[in-house]
């Protein structure tokens, strides 16, 4: 008979600016959230899939008021509908983590302006096999982009 | 009645507002508050090309086609959105 | 027109025990490798993507000499047909890094011992959009397991 | 000839040694040394099920069918792999 699973542990935040590693870190250790990787965290050798996915702001955005052409950006603005944004952040990462059945999911969102080259979204996904971290990471991101009430706005150089 | 409608993105860029106003019948539901957004607000269009595509967040969840919008309410039209 | 594409950076390698964070820092540092995120890496704005993936050994590992139960482990013996293996991880690494037009591909893999919880392997894959880093990733681990001369040796507790 | 082939992962195991040794006729190639793998070497057959599954490096490079294997050249059979 399989072990009951463990649930999911959950972290997720929407961070004022840019995800830096240090605001990251803090985000982190605040919430009690230690990577596999350190055996005080999660039971070692239950987790052998960490997957990290960083989006950074590109210089390049089209532009719709340019006929769809590529301009170069100094930053994003991203607005939020708070607190219903972090609701339903914190919402389909418990979701995609039991369905996937995930040792861990911590995700965190950027809201105001980040710069071009920094940090706007982090997801980390920890399970036991790769295959369902591989999953989750791809259908959060694309449900993230239907679901959560967050909207980004050009700011043109 | 009038419902008051919050704007983001290009949707409240557009109106150049963060919110319109629709009015409605008595006793509205989020298709008859997408309708009237739709009908009464055409600069919407381009986020809203028919009734039938729009969604509401009432109350900070999303909501649907019968479900009722009472005075007092916070309704928001979310357009598409663009996060990570 | 599209400006022309700038040649990946490939960071490959097989590390003796464990991939550690500071042999992966040492490592990567060696080869003047530094993440997107630092501006002083690839010209900021160019990335827009960053996937890493960790393989971690597990506790668990199903054993062929009793019919395929799964039993505990104290660690896995990486076993490297050398220098081909290294070979082979690299040129895998270049292939998939301009098949799918990314900025960056570092791979880290372990020779040797590696215990429970310990880190194994390491990929990181940069691009500007995430759909190209994602299918680059699931298609590099998955040309990993066939064609690089890797075999791991369960060493039973 | 003789042909030496290095053994890795579970087939070293299995023949409780890092290498077998082949009888083949002159002038072998990839397919010869396979099919001899596989005719004089019977505990190998659980990852050599048959001559054609087979892969072998010849001098650290995969090397296929009809590819020659002179004398003095390192010979491996790569089986199923492991790595990540």
């Amino acid at each position: 008979m399989a072990p009951p699973r463990s649930p999911s542990v959950v972290v997720s935040r929407v961070i004022d600016g840019p995800v830096t590693p240090k605001v990251e870190q803090d985000t982190l250790l605040g919430r009690g959230w230690k990577p596999a990787r350190d055996a005080s965290g999660s039971p070692a050798g239950v987790v052998g899939a960490v997957l990290r996915f960083e989006g950074i702001v590109r210089r390049g955005e089209r532009s719709e008021a340019h006929g769809g052409e590529e301009r170069d950006l100094l930053a994003l603005d991203y607005q939020t509908y708070d607190p219903m944004a972090e609701r339903e952040l914190h919402s389909l990462a418990g979701k995609i983590a039991d369905q996937h059945g995930l040792s861990s999911l911590v995700t965190l969102h950027s809201r105001g302006r980040v710069a071009v080259g920094e940090v706007s979204f982090v997801l980390i996904v920890e399970s036991p096999h790769r295959a369902e971290a591989l999953a989750a990471m791809s259908q959060f991101i694309d449900r993230l982009k239907q679901d959560v009430p967050i909207w980004k706005k050009p700011v043109w150089r | 009645m009038e419902v008051e409608v919050l704007l983001f993105g290009a949707a409240a860029t557009r109106e150049n507002s963060g919110r319109v106003t629709v009015v409605v019948g008595a006793e509205p539901t989020v298709r008859d508050v997408l309708a009237a957004l739709h009908e009464q607000h055409p600069d919407l269009r381009f986020a809203l090309p028919s009734a039938e595509t729009g969604r509401l967040a009432v109350n900070q969840s999303f909501a649907r086609g019968e479900h009722p919008i009472r005075p007092g309410d916070e309704v928001a039209l979310i357009t598409l959105v663009g996060g990570g």
